[in-house]
């Protein structure tokens, strides 16, 4: 195992990396930019070290500074956490050329899938449903009906070089589709520069569920079952929980399976995540792989007992897994909810400012990630993240009561948060019975 | 003062919660300090807990006290200071050294890349703040200077 | 200077809540640092959040606003506060009536005892702050009294 | 279920207690003494009612205040937590005449156990070994020396009347006995006014072993396996695991049934706990039952996931247990320690003063039960206990190395406190082995 790990990132992932660091006897080097000097991790670290100014270019994303940092610190390997540079690629090149261990996958791992027609490549490799549509762009409104032909109504168009919903468009029949089509086209070009556009069925408030993926150094790779992370607001999710409350035992293994021989199919090594879309009549598609640790990892270490950082560290140290499959047993429900300095009255706009008081919530079966304390200024610059809070039960039901109760003494004083909107969710009737799409939250909102 | 003596004293320091610790035998000097408290207070900050295996500055943020006039140059890069173009050449700067604006006073190296630090004003250098060869945090204070 | 001098030094900082600690021999040269004064933010006194479905009071500690020489008659017991001896008398005192110390101004009930509440100066009544069969917690005000 | 509890107690218990009935819907009502105004407890609680003065005799002890407070706010029920009323029996008697149910076992079950000879009598009865000795009074020499030829040799020599180690001699042959005797019983009537003095063979830094016992209504009586408490301090306990690290599987299982055996024997309804003192060769002896909940409760919720507090509410409410013997299951090991508002460099004196800072463990498999947040007031007039932080593992290695991380992280500064002692003991090798006895805290602080 490694003697001394750089943790290339801030607030609560940093805080749990050191976490798992320290019960493996691994000393930990913290690296800080200057809104950060107060931060929790820095005061966790064994070592610390500030690296740059506020804004995260030139300090959490700043490659140079963080190998300098490392190099310094003397470490064997560098923890990149979510977000800044945990998926790119570039920087874990750089990391392997500096021989400094990258705790994640191969670089090429990352570049595969971050790259989504190749990932979408390996997944139909693999076996594995994507959602259908075009081979590439099309054209007009006849390569899109017959495209239409086999996938069937509703379709969306999307900009190829789209993101963000700008240059989408769904179309619920022949009529609409010329339209949608002619939109999308002339808002792409508007917007990317190319009005190139593809077809793809359109799945109408799916539920977004993953498979948490341990890969070992000999190609043993194992599942940890499912979070179901359904309940999100523009792509943001707010509440995760595993298991998912809406899918067929025979939908949940076979998911499960398909993660699994996607990341064999790409030759995974380390922890990983494959999404998928599933529709309300059980059919799923792929959408991508995530090459790190999620935030929401923590539902899944509470259902299955395995700490998937420190898989992470064991397997980046060259060990193997601490578990195989058939020992993988998964106990009761758990569910995170995010709290985020954010205002949900205006339009959850980000907020920044001095936490006068923190009070987080305690006693049986909750667990909090978090790097806020009672005197803490939350910064601007950086993710509105501040704690998450996960709730375990031994069956969904008690899952959820206990995190009503937590949700209840938890105490955030001086920045607005997603707390009472987070207590809406939970204490909706859809969201209790499980029966709940990807529309739950604008639904609440309106 | 023999390798004993100093586990002895960092012993002390852990089981005392001391942060600085400085003994100079000539002439005799010593200074501790503990760390600080943190104060729930608007005005009060989590004091940084820095490396105690790094030969780096206790905190980079706590600036050393200045007079009127007298500036600091901080680091604007994590690195290793030089205060040579190298090894056999003279110092960049000396101590009661003028220097203008822009004159180089120092090397910092970060990933093999040799960075010249320029002096931000005109002025006198009063205190170099780092040695040869150490390594320094981003806005760490490396020179005191008096302004002209 | 041996170790257990410095020993002694560092539980003088600990026993005296210093902070640094400097000494130099030549010339004689000391310096201590105390840790800074606590300062007691409003903000992080947390508010008593009270009762939403008792008839009690916000807070029995929030003492209403009085006037220089007026003073508060507190409850000294948790129980129901009764004006009058029984629910046909009059009550024991009314808004503008002077009342002598140990006169009886209520009773409070507890576990079915009546305790006659005395008054502990002389004046007059210029408030009631409770109703009639009201509970009340211990230390909450229930009449105001202008001292004579 | 009841609909409204009164909570008879302050700080991290009346919290503990708090979030068991908000989890099973129940409203709380506080209690609270003048110095307690912004204690955690009266702001977690539904509805908060000032019952008298700092010193406990005129708030807490106050059995008036305390009923009257429960009929105002119209309460079924009484929880009287642990300490202050939780084990006076005429308390629970008041509470059954004004028809409010008091969350324990019955006046009865409290007065039996409380009395020490009564209790020995009853494990008698139930075939449980108590430690051997004179039956009653010994008076003179040649009495002690026949009860010695039954027992052996080393004996102690107790006051009847005594407690607190004053009247007690310890005998190792004939000589000594002679001296011990006359020594005690000089200084029991010096003490205590009387002079009697019995005998009981002397164990010798045992272990202190209990178990906890859920029975319901219907005189089913359920074991959740026992807590090792042997880490005192003059009989404070210190850290508390389960399962214990010294026992064989063999003793285990006894004790545990004659823990059932004694609950059995005295008609007991309610949780509660039989205490026993192992010894070096796995003798067990009973040396009470304690008729309330435990602080040390929490380690074996960890390791069995049963609720004890909610346990308790169902079983005062008239429903009976969730569990059944065959259900409970034990999975991995818990470890609790007591962090108290004392300074172990002045003898553990009582501390009190504001807590300027307060940062509770967090990260998986940490427990913290506590009523401390950044600005509270430690007041001088109760228990030093200011928090539980406890400690889950799939295996007691496990759970040893996260406890050692929580209390590395935890910051509590304005009071001194134990956690600084708590590690040293966490991080000593003979705890670490499982290998210690009742004289561990006094070498450790030789």
């Amino acid at each position: 195992m490694f003697e001394t790990v750089l943790i290339a990132n801030r607030g609560e992932i940093a805080v749990r990396i050191m976490r798992a660091c320290k019960e493996l006897g691994i000393k930990t080097v913290a690296v800080y930019s200057k809104a950060d000097r107060d931060c929790l991790h820095v005061r966790l670290a064994d070592d610390a070290i500030c690296i740059g100014n506020s804004p995260s270019a030139e300090s959490y994303l700043h490659v140079p500074s963080i190998i300098t940092a490392a190099e310094i610190a003397n470490v064997e390997a560098i923890h990149p956490g979510y977000g800044f540079l945990a998926e790119d690629a570039h920087f874990a090149e750089i990391c392997e050329s500096c021989r400094i261990k990258f705790i994640g996958p191969s670089p090429e791992s990352i570049t595969k899938m971050g790259n989504k027609s190749l990932a979408r490549e390996m997944a139909k490799k693999a076996g594995v449903p994507i959602v259908p549509g075009s081979e590439g762009v099309v054209k007009d409104k006849n390569e899109a009906l017959k495209v239409v032909e086999e996938i069937g109504y509703p379709v969306i168009v999307k900009a190829s070089a789209g993101g963000g919903g700008r240059g989408m468009r769904i179309a619920h029949n022949d009529l609409a589709m010329a339209t949608a089509l002619t939109t999308a086209q002339s808002e792409a070009e508007a917007a990317f520069g190319s009005p190139d556009v593809y077809v793809e069925k359109y799945i109408e408030h799916p539920r977004h569920v993953e498979v948490q993926i341990l890969a070992g150094n000999k190609g043993n790779i194992i599942h940890l079952g499912e979070r179901d992370c359904t309940v999100q607001r523009r792509h943001q999710k707010l509440v995760e929980e595993s298991p998912s409350p809406a899918i067929s035992a025979d939908v949940r293994k076979k998911i499960c399976r398909m993660a699994r021989r996607i990341a064999q199919e790409a030759g995974y090594v380390s922890a990983g995540t494959v999404e998928f879309l599933v529709d309300g009549r059980g059919n799923f598609y792929f959408i991508e792989m995530n090459t790190r640790v999620q935030v929401e990892h923590t539902v899944t270490e509470m259902v299955t007992g395995v700490d998937i950082i420190k898989e992470q560290l064991r397997i980046a140290s060259g060990e193997e897994l601490s578990i195989e499959q058939k020992g993988v047993r998964r106990r009761g429900a758990a569910i995170e909810c995010r709290i985020n300095a954010e205002d949900p009255d205006r339009g959850f706009m980000p907020q920044s400012g001095r936490v006068n008081l923190y009070i987080p919530p305690g006693g049986p079966n909750v667990r909090v990630d978090s790097h806020l304390y009672s005197g803490y200024t939350v910064p601007s610059f950086y993710d509105s993240l501040l704690a998450k809070v996960i709730a375990y039960g031994k069956n969904r039901e008690e899952a959820i009561t206990t995190m009503r109760r937590a949700l209840d003494e938890m105490v955030i004083e001086g920045v607005p948060t997603t707390i009472p909107f987070l207590r809406r969710i939970i204490e909706d009737n859809r969201f209790a019975r499980g029966d709940y799409r990807m529309n739950l939250v604008e639904e609440l909102l309106e | 003062m023999d390798l004993e003596e100093i586990q002895k004293i960092v012993n002390l320091m852990e089981e005392n919660n001391l942060v600085e610790f400085e003994l100079e035998k000539e002439g005799f000097r010593i200074a501790l300090k503990k760390a600080q408290p943190m104060v729930v207070t608007p005005a009060a900050t989590m004091p940084t807990i820095m490396a105690q295996n790094l030969p780096l500055p206790e905190s980079a943020g706590e600036e050393p006290k200045t007079a009127e006039d007298t500036e600091v140059i901080v680091s604007p890069m994590v690195g290793t200071f030089y205060a040579a173009s190298s090894p056999d050449s003279p110092p960049y700067v000396t101590v009661g050294q003028k220097v203008e604006e822009n004159d180089i006073v120092c090397i910092i190296e970060a990933m093999k890349v040799m960075n010249e630090i320029p002096a931000e004003m005109n002025g006198t250098i009063t205190e170099i703040l780092v040695s040869n060869g150490e390594p320094v945090e981003y806005d760490q204070p490396l020179f005191r200077i008096k302004k002209d």
